[in-house]
């Protein structure tokens, strides 16, 4: 098992770093105001991450251009992307295909992504649990991929998709298939709808294991996320009741809330230790991968989820309200409990894995 | 016409009102005048102000009998608010002047209000609100801002409460005004939601001149006559008996038996759950409404709205787990103005985010239960440190 | 529908002589002693609900020596006995097996239980749900029943039992069969093993009608006695917390409390309507009866429980003792959860009733 | 002998020890204090204690060797509070004479101590507390009532907190003593629970006789030389890597596994959300100790603790569910009185009703979650209005 849950130095200053880029590059209201705009994505921000920090080559061997770490510290920065909501492609292209690609040992597209200069994203909606039945919109013909796959994250800007179909994977150039905008519930992640109208696709991966492998560890990362959200939540709250005046006393001084502050304190710290575990069994390959994961998405779904609602709640009229960031938390929070399998399904994955049958 | 009318004469006055009046041939305007003019507007009203000091019960027998008639309503939904708050406040505290000058168009729907109550600063602490009204000669002139108002963008006027004494304790420096929106000074700024719409405004009062005649009540009681407007309020919730499976738990019901593709055991267990809990919900209802009914008012209309936020937002938060990657997508985030909220009309997401809203707005569920704790159960108050303290030296 | 859901005029009387009685004969301190005693049930206080009050024959018609009054009388009646946690056989002998004697038109046996001079109880294991398979633990051999059935209710005191075997019902003479007492969770309504070792039993019922009858009759007035129960449980909870002080102020006036105990005064106020609504439907026989009962037990089930608990929480130190009335009401009130169905089973059963199946 | 000592002198002085004293031959008290007098008790407290003034990091190793070679224990179960509570304090703030006199039959189990500090009119407020001591010549006379004194009935002493000025706030007037539990006027009575066992005891003191040489610390400075001893609790909690459904939810999972017939869809849910927040809280407490072996102490310990009451409660509440029938019966009411809490060796019921003791003893679930929004997350306290009150004064 791996039980180093803690961080270590260099993850702490990968921390530091971020935490300074972000709070100056992707304050909340340009965030709000970005998900008005054309342009989703972040480009100069990503441009900085990916090329200057290095995060999307984090877990990618150095002979492939990566920094030769691990999802352990990629895990870090899925903490802090999600603490901003940052509107950037880690987690489809540096987590997600950047897994895949690992997997089935790519070294073409790898490369590219690891330095930052190309994105990729797995074409399968982003709803899907890693326990799902082999995806089966994309039909294989000769060498020609036909067929449509809906609600793709952060497929808006991918430069290849790594496509499921016929059993395998293929890489697809993007600009072979046709992109739809889709209208998205968390705006700072939007997804895209594909239709491959008979593209060319090369194999990279002729089974499952590849697309298994980048929906395990997406789920893990996807965890941390949840965490670094889950925690900007809470001091975003806690810093609010603590100021807020009704009845000539900061609310933050009504026990009614500070209970349930305390609680979702203690949540908050069990997702630390159930994503750091996740995190830590994805990176070393560990035979408790699929029980970590699975525990630390039913675990930090919820967590998240109640994050952000209380959030909203504890704000009062204010979180209710679009010049509040409280509503880009909850958009978020509710949209990865759905992303990678709700907490139920992993429950329900779990369950066969520990022995501990429904019926 | 100062005794009370009795049903029967209430039911003739009716008969021999659309016996004169051709809804199909009369001006809606007019026709709704007349109507006033009979004291069939609200027959609980007094004679002249478009009542006839008539049992507040016949009130639903005599609507019923100019719908069949095919007579146009006032738009009830329209001027809830002056119907529901302001009309109420201007009979018990106007004067007759002010009560001939607002009543009918109030109720013919001539002249919106809207509600100029809730500040940025004082959300469930209301009586701390810091919009300032200051003598000015004859009238007064006001400067501050308002919050969560709807209809504020189509209102003529609104009931103002604001701030004339900041020296004396909180509750003791308010006064109750009708503000005319037309008036110089009054800015209305549409307040957007996290659903993307606008129903309600943000209204900014800058050196806005009210006229002392129309000042509801006497000066430094204003706090008293807002009771009269809140208490008003809170008999609009709770009421009738729905069918099972209405509201939020039929929609969720509904896809769960279309699309057995959905399905898992553990969603299965909590839409059990929600289930028992909206005929819970549901039963409770019917059982305020009869004990209402039977004369036994009691203190569940809190409860009941409580209960509705909760579930509210239990279920559209399952519904969006339940259909999975179509949850991940929205309708529409375009500032829409809608009149009024459409929990069904739309999609599941925007269930999902406007039902955040039902814990907060007319009393957030905190508020709520303490006033169950402390109304109900007996249990003591919070220890207060605002009491006997000038307003201008509370902790903001 | 059966959709009047208060009390009338002649309910408030019952229940005023109930209360009164109850008080001056199931004070706590009582209840309490008789459960180190060897007498579990207080016969003196029954003989005078059943033949003075009348209480077992309230739902039994005059001409078979009962008051000829219906199901939503007998409901207050439970209602009282619940918050008295009184170790009298009402629920076994004036509810259950009075209404399987109802349902199959018996008319030896009936007579006595109206009347109070004898009691009956149906050979189930209180656990036994509405919908559970026909008991199977006792066969019938020409005209002898053999088996056990373990752990029945109000069996101690019983004169008759009515007895489950080869697909209908049997009374069987109380001397005929062995009882072992049970050592029980509630203690004031302890179980009883019994053994039929070849026994003579008269068929009452050769179907499965009168049994189900009994069991969603018994459940729809559990579901009043948890009602009951569970205010009794807040109303102690509230006056402890009003004069028990703790750094100088009632604990009643923190906020943390006062919430959980408003949302548990929410949580009875609607237990109230779905019992009563239960106990209506079960009085005139309304189709809308099984939902009705499965909705009250599973919401009344949890909600009695959390009362119990939140008493003995909110009692502190002196509501973990023996010398505290705390534990009665804990004790008795998961016991009634799980009794006549826990309320998973009762919301599966709902879920076919309701159209809304688990796959 | 006053350096530290290094730790390969520690284990070189246990092999010299062993060499010398053969456990298989000597009487086992003498084999204890001889080890006491050796300095090998605890290593991490003085030369002449029992101790080395060692780094308290080898105590563990110490222990291990002395129990392979097969040496007698000092029975630390049953002398718990003695070792973590009493001994602390009375190294901290005891004189010369009485560390000489009392850390040894402490630590060798010659004496067990109990503590003496809550009372049924104070529980979480324990500053509150009404014993009073007074002056009598050289020394005190105490009476009150104390409760929840685990092993009061087997105890020779007690650490006890007594009420010396009642004209002060209440945090000011405590005293701390060492109570002789055989003086005349202790009386010790069963404190019987929920469960039909007494861990417990009511301790009632009437006119007890206490030499000022028992007292503990500075007369008034008592609140302060409890914080020592409370803190000294506190640090018991936590601690070990636990394997997998340790505790109680395999308790459940077993039966899961062996008794298929039980199994629904509904509890089944339960089960896993049940599981999951216990392999949750497993993880959590894994990283704590790796937390504090790394010298980053939290706040963690009161979450710990929280979170395995409210599991604990959840998970045996599940179980009776779970086996339905079986629930309904008790293993045995008679009144036991055992020296600690054995969860796995008793029935479901047993576990159900004794696991709601874990939300009240050692700090209520109320009081932690206070401790962790003050302290961790920086909320504001009560309102309080009892500071600068006179003790006798305060509403009780």
């Amino acid at each position: 098992m791996s039980m180093d849950l803690l961080y270590g130095e260099a993850e702490e200053d990968l921390r530091g770093t971020l935490r300074a880029l972000l709070a100056e590059r992707a304050a909340w209201p340009a965030v709000l105001a970005r998900t008005e705009s054309a342009q989703w994505c972040d480009a100069g921000l990503w441009r900085v991450l990916a090329g200057g920090v290095g995060v999307a080559g984090l877990a990618v061997p150095q002979e492939l251009g990566g920094a030769g770490a691990s999802w352990r510290e990629a895990a870090v920065v899925a903490e802090e992307l999600g603490r901003a909501v940052a509107p950037v492609p880690f987690l489809g292209s540096a987590v997600l295909a950047t897994a895949a690609l690992l997997a089935c040992g790519e070294t073409q597209v790898l490369p590219g992504l690891a330095a930052g200069e190309a994105t990729a994203a797995v074409a399968v909606p982003f709803s899907t649990a890693p326990g799902a039945p082999y995806p089966a919109s994309v039909a294989v013909s000769g060498a020609l991929l036909t067929g449509q796959v809906r609600s793709v994250a952060d497929a808006l800007v991918a430069d290849v998709f790594l496509v499921p179909a016929g059993g395998g994977l293929y890489a697809v150039d993007a600009a072979a298939l046709r992109r739809t905008p889709v209208t998205s519930l968390d705006m700072t992640r939007p997804l895209c709808d594909l239709e491959l109208p008979g593209v060319a696709g090369r194999l990279v991966d002729s089974g499952e294991g590849a697309l298994r492998a980048a929906l395990v560890t997406g789920a893990a990362l996807l965890a941390c996320e949840q965490l670094g959200l889950a925690e900007r939540c809470l001091e975003t709250t806690v810093s609010y009741v603590r100021t807020r005046y009704q009845f000539a006393r900061p609310v933050g001084s009504y026990q009614g809330l500070k209970h349930r502050l305390a609680d979702l304190w203690v949540a908050i710290t069990q997702a630390r230790a159930v994503a750091r575990y996740a995190a830590g069994c994805a990176a070393s390959g560990d035979p408790d991968t699929a029980v970590a994961v699975a525990v630390a998405q039913a675990h930090c779904s919820q967590v998240v989820v109640r994050a952000a609602e209380e959030c909203v709640q504890m704000h009062g009229g204010i979180g209710f309200t679009w010049e509040h960031p409280a509503h880009l938390f909850l958009k978020r929070a509710k949209s990865t409990a759905i992303a990678l399998g709700t907490a139920d399904r992993h429950r329900a994955a779990l369950s066969a894995l520990v022995d501990l049958p429904g019926r | 016409m100062t005794e009370p009318v009795s049903a029967d004469g209430v039911r003739r006055r009716v008969e021999e009102f659309l016996s004169r009046h051709d809804p199909a041939v009369l001006d809606r305007l007019e026709f709704l005048r007349a109507r006033f003019g009979a004291g069939l507007a609200w027959v609980h009203f007094p004679a002249g102000l478009g009542g006839l000091d008539a049992p507040r019960t016949l009130q639903a027998e005599v609507d019923a009998a100019f719908a069949r008639a095919g007579a146009p309503d006032n738009e009830p939904r329209r001027i809830g608010i002056g119907l529901g708050m302001a009309a109420p406040t201007i009979l018990a505290y106007g004067t007759q002047d002010q009560r001939e000058r607002w009543l009918r168009p109030l109720w013919t729907g001539e002249q919106v209000w809207c509600q100029l109550f809730s500040e940025p600063g004082a959300g469930s602490d209301l009586a701390a609100l810091a919009t300032r009204a200051v003598r000015d000669g004859d009238g007064w002139v006001v400067t501050g801002q308002k919050v969560w108002t709807s209809m504020a963008h189509e209102a003529r006027w609104a009931i103002l409460v604001a701030r004339t004494d900041a020296d004396v304790p909180k509750h003791r420096g308010l006064t109750y005004f009708a503000c005319d929106m037309s008036a110089p000074g009054v800015e209305v700024r549409p307040l957007r939601q996290l659903t993307g719409e606008a129903e309600f405004n943000e209204v900014f009062l800058t050196e806005v001149a009210i006229p002392d005649c129309d000042r509801i009540g006497e000066v430094g009681d204003g706090w008293r006559v807002a009771q009269t407007t809140l208490m008003n309020e809170r008999v609009a919730i709770g009421g009738g008996a729905l069918p099972r499976e209405a509201g939020m738990i039929g929609v969720v019901a509904g896809t769960w038996r279309e699309r057995p593709e959905l399905r898992t055991p553990g969603l299965h267990e909590r839409l059990m759950e929600l289930w028992v809990a909206s005929e819970a919900a549901r039963l409770t209802a019917i059982r305020l409404g009869a004990q209402l009914a039977a004369g036994q008012p009691g203190p569940e209309g809190s409860a009941a709205k409580y209960a509705f936020a909760t579930l509210n937002q239990a279920i559209s938060g399952l519904e969006l787990e339940l259909i999975g990657e179509e949850a991940l997508r929205y309708d529409d985030w375009s500032m829409r103005r809608p009149a009024a909220v459409d929990f069904t009309g739309r999609s599941p997401g925007y269930r999902y985010l406007r039902a955040k809203g039902n814990s907060i707005e007319g009393g957030t569920t905190e508020i709520l239960r303490n006033i169950i704790a402390e109304r109900v159960l007996g249990l003591p108050g919070e220890i207060r440190v605002d009491k006997d303290v000038a307003w201008k030296d509370l902790p903001k």
